[in-house]
């Protein structure tokens, strides 16, 4: 199990009326057509499930195919109002290790955030990559590149990595997430994918043990 | 009950009312008008002197065939087709210039309008500027006649062929010289389900400088010379033509008009009156005019 | 039925409740994918009695509503930016029709440099056109907008057209839970649309005539009235909204925090970042309130003079310029306040081309206003210094 | 009195009716009832919609409304019988 704890980290007392409000911020990086954005929506809907309010969003990019590419996505317990863009998240999911690199992944990552990636190597080589030590940050890495290209046959890692996420975070029930997919995706694809994403999520979870 | 009104602001002898009250009488007033601006529009929508019987709609000077779109496609969606066939009035400048974009589009989503360009083959309202109807060797007010230039030198764009690259089902030519052709072809154009485009030649006293008398004889001359073929198609193919006997050469056309007048004097006129000429006698063997 | 859902669906599902007869639209980024939710709503035979037509630009889309509102329908269209402007003659000849119709204006900037990300200059271009501008939050906000706008512009009080403003991308492409409205609220709170004129062949009228300089003038004032008349009607509409959908977004202005100093204004999606941002400052002592523009045309005065009256400063983000001048919102309040309030103005431009705010940015600015760190005066905010040369 | 204007500028139909154009030229058309045949022509060809075959005891013939006619001389023109003359209007018969 995941030894950090978001609600301690991100619990926020305000004075209004004494609510406790918490906001989780997770951004995405991956590379146009691999799902990125379609990773925060699923996961916005799947928190929603769950009664969190979700926002997410794209980069708004003009990108084609291929370039790199961002989305976000905000979970909180009230309306959410903030509407630009994570600078500073909790989290961040990597579709692409690719990207490593190229873009960095890890500006403004909070200190104790978490790195999540489709990572062929071990997090201690990502983590000599991405310089992670700076924000003091936990990363897990999974090969979902390979696990895409073994249960869907083709390198979309999105499925993948929304598991996984589910799977290190337990910010969303797998039950949850599998209707979500089903409800997402259509036909052979929804059962496929469901199995995907039941997979990323026991692998993450025995990973954060 | 008249579907268009005296009293209008038309000059005396204006050729456009002539097919606007054909027109409207062929479909018995059951019709909505559109119009975009221009001469028409002018002198008969004048706030507080409304010369039409029928319902009627001006917007702007570019989009009368979308405008009159919309009004298709509401009487659709609302079940109202039956109350009327939309006719569009529009000058020739409205039509092949600014307009051509919603003309385009309209054209291509086939809606049921009965589209009449009225030709009268310059932006007569504003004074007598070119449009892409002008023909060649016309003198107006922005291809006037000058030491090097004889008039326009371009040529008069085709939109008959426009209209049939567009696939329109039916595509016709007339003239205020022959009501009963507006007539029949108007009554046709009703007929057809889908875009109809009527060009309708028009003759213009003020613009093309004759007298309100000359205006049909002028208009007949027009057609009588072979420069304004008389044509009809359905569904991509030519079915009538409006033949001519004894074929007049265009100068006895050219010499009775101001607009043309000075090509019998300028050093290019000769050169101009040739290729006018040519233009006729093409149109003559194309549509087969002569006989 | 709350459902996370994208902006865009969220305003193509409400335009789908209101039942309109002819929707024609010509594809624009960020607005297309309401456009393409209606396409398909057409495609299922979801839209009843209703056309739906893909123009041959938005000129022609403009025109065609023009043709159909005359002709007694309810008509529908999106756009923004280029697409907004290059309508925007056909929108000022709609509004001197009285034509009641709708838009969504998905605010995107204006080229050149091409932008597709969201500011509010393409708003700014209609400011004098004689159309109804409200601009929303939310997505929930925007959802609830469209029935509204329809009841607005078609009240026989009003009869100008409409324009809802939404953040392009920012709120059109944003992800969040929407409580979708039910058929049955909508047939209840509009009813059918009954125009006043029409063309009709059973009662021949003319539309568009034009007018000598003996009756012009009183057709602009006509519509200036109507603007006037609007600004009760409008507030009626958005309670009884509040009454029907439990949801109240307030009247043409949303104050919070009304005895403050220092006042923030802003429009559109903005305003929620900012609500956080006030509450933020007010925890640091700093006595700040919000102003939250809804309509912006007609442009509220008397509740913009009542609720300003006693403020000290005033902070105005713009999200466009009136270039050689200052930003248009600005410039506005300015001449609302003049002699109502002896408030120091902020004026500042922001964000424009999409350029992201960030919480911090913001907080920064109104936290330098309060302490005195900034001077009254116009200023752009959150560019970096640049050298213009030639390659 | 309150001035009435028509909501964004529309109007009632065939108000221009009200405009009498007759006084426009210095010409009208005259027609000669015995040579006019009743054939329609000039009705279908006249700009102003001011010339009219009516019926009448003896014949039919066309019938000049005055109060419309410019005095364009379309009708003349276009009359296959020459029943149709245009003259000076009587104003100018001086």
């Amino acid at each position: 199990m995941l030894t950090y704890d978001p609600i301690d980290l991100y619990l926020r007392y305000t004075k209004f009326g004494g609510v406790i409000s918490i906001l989780i911020e997770v951004r995405f990086h991956g590379r146009g057509g691999q799902g990125v954005v379609t990773a925060a929506d699923i996961l916005a809907i799947a928190a929603f499930k769950e009664g969190y309010y979700t926002l997410s969003f794209p980069m708004f990019g003009a990108e084609k195919r291929g370039t790199p590419v961002v989305s976000f996505l905000r979970i909180s317990n009230e309306p959410i109002v903030e509407r630009d863009e994570i600078y500073t998240p909790d989290y961040v999911v990597v579709l692409d290790p690719s990207v490593v690199g190229v873009v960095n992944v890890v500006a403004g990552l909070k200190n104790g955030g978490v790195v999540i990636a489709n990572y062929p190597k071990s997090s201690e080589e990502l983590r000599k990559e991405i310089k992670a030590e700076v924000m003091n940050a936990k990363l897990y890495t999974i090969n979902a590149t390979k696990i895409a290209m073994e249960m869907l046959g083709r390198p979309i890692t999105n499925t993948v990595m929304v598991g996984a996420f589910a799977g290190a975070t337990k910010l969303v029930k797998l039950d949850t997430l599998v209707e979500t997919i089903k409800e997402w995706f259509e036909g052979d694809l929804a059962a496929k994918n469901a199995q995907v994403v039941e997979k990323a999520y026991r692998y993450m979870e025995e990973v954060c043990k | 009950m008249k579907f268009f009104g005296s009293g209008h602001g038309a000059c005396p002898g204006c050729g456009l009312t002539i097919a606007v009250k054909n027109t409207l009488e062929a479909l018995n007033g059951k019709c909505f008008v559109a119009n975009p601006t221009g001469c028409l529009e002018i002198i008969s929508s004048q706030y507080g002197r409304n010369a039409w019987g029928v319902p009627y709609i001006h917007s702007l000077f570019e989009n009368v065939a979308a405008v009159a779109a919309g009004i298709d496609a509401a009487l659709k969606a609302m079940g109202r087709r039956d109350e009327g066939k939309i006719v569009v009035f529009a000058g020739d400048g409205a039509t092949a210039d600014i307009g051509i974009g919603t003309l385009s589009g309209a054209m291509d989503r086939n809606h049921n309008i009965i589209y009449i360009c009225l030709d009268n083959e310059a932006y007569q309202n504003t004074g007598h500027q070119q449009s892409g109807l002008t023909p060649p060797g016309e003198a107006t007010t922005t291809t006037p006649v000058g030491k090097i230039f004889p008039g326009k030198i371009g040529k008069k764009k085709d939109m008959v062929a426009f209209a049939l690259a567009h696939g329109c089902p039916y595509v016709a030519t007339s003239s205020v010289a022959f009501p009963a052709d507006i007539r029949r072809k108007v009554k046709k154009a009703a007929s057809i389900e889908g875009f109809a485009y009527i060009q309708i030649h028009s003759s213009c006293v003020t613009g093309w400088g004759i007298d309100g008398n000359q205006s049909i004889e002028v208009a007949r001359l027009a057609v009588e010379t072979g420069l304004y073929p008389i044509v009809e198609y359905e569904n991509g193919k030519l079915v009538s033509v409006r033949k001519i006997k004894d074929r007049k050469p265009v100068i006895e056309y050219l010499k009775v008009q101001r607009r043309f007048r000075h090509l019998l004097k300028h050093p290019k006129g000769k050169e101009i009156i040739e290729r006018l000429q040519q233009i006729a006698d093409e149109n003559a063997k194309k549509y087969g005019l002569d006989g | 039925m709350k459902k996370v859902v994208r902006g865009f669906y969220a305003v193509a599902h409400s335009v789908k409740l209101c039942k309109p007869h002819v929707i024609c639209a010509y594809p624009i980024t960020p607005q297309t994918e309401i456009v393409e939710n209606l396409a398909e709503m057409y495609a299922n035979g979801e839209l009843k009695n209703c056309e739906y037509i893909t123009a041959e630009s938005e000129f022609g889309a403009a025109s065609i509503l023009v043709g159909a509102s005359a002709a007694g329908a309810r008509v529908f269209s999106a756009t923004c930016s280029q697409g907004l402007i290059l309508m925007s003659e056909v929108l000022f000849n709609a509004a001197g029709m009285r034509l009641p119709i709708v838009i969504v204006n998905t605010n995107r900037a204006l080229s050149a440099p091409l932008s597709i990300w969201n500011d509010h200059q393409d708003s700014m271009v209609l400011r004098d056109a004689g159309i109804m501008q409200l601009f929303v939050e939310n997505n929930q906000e925007a959802h609830d907008a469209v029935p509204q706008a329809y009841k607005i512009a078609e009240d026989k009080r009003v009869l100008l057209p409409f324009m809802v403003c939404m953040d392009g991308f920012k709120l059109t492409h944003a992800y969040e839970p929407v409580d979708l409205l039910e058929e049955e609220v909508v047939d209840a709170f509009l009813p059918p649309y009954q125009p006043q004129i029409y063309l009709t062949t059973k009662k021949p009228v003319a539309m568009g005539c034009y007018a000598l300089p003996a009756y012009y003038m009183e057709f602009r004032v006509a519509m200036q009235q109507a603007m006037e008349r609007a600004k009760s009607v409008m507030e009626k509409i958005y309670k009884e909204w509040a009454e029907v959908s439990g949801r109240d977004w307030g009247g043409h202005i949303v104050v919070e925090y009304p005895d403050a100093k220092i006042f923030v204004v802003a429009m559109g999606s903005l305003v929620g970042l900012l609500r956080k941002v006030v509450n933020d400052l007010r925890k640091e002592g700093i006595d700040v309130g919000l102003i939250k523009i809804r309509t912006f045309r007609p442009f509220p005065v008397e509740n913009l003079r009542k609720a300003l009256s006693n403020a000290e400063k005033i902070v105005v983000f713009d999200r466009s310029v009136s270039f050689g001048y200052e930003g248009p919102l600005s410039i506005e309040l300015k001449s609302a306040l003049y002699k109502y309030s002896s408030a120091d103005f902020y004026s500042y431009i922001v964000g424009l081309g999409g350029r992201d705010m960030p919480k911090d940015f913001l907080a920064g600015i109104i936290r330098d206003v309060a302490n005195g760190k900034e001077k009254p005066g116009v200023a752009f905010k959150g560019y970096k210094e640049f050298e213009e040369v030639i390659p | 009195m309150k001035l009435k204007i028509y909501l964004g500028a529309s109007c009632p139909p065939l108000q221009s009716l009200e405009y009498k154009t007759g006084d426009w030229g210095t010409m009208h058309a005259f027609v000669d009832k015995e040579k006019c045949t009743g054939c329609k022509i000039c009705e279908q060809y006249c700009p102003d919609l001011c010339i009219e075959v009516k019926e009448f005891e003896d014949k039919k013939h066309a019938v000049v409304d005055y109060n419309y006619c410019k005095g364009c001389g379309v009708c003349a023109s276009v009359c296959p019988q020459g029943a149709i003359k245009m003259e000076l209007k009587e104003l100018f018969k001086v």
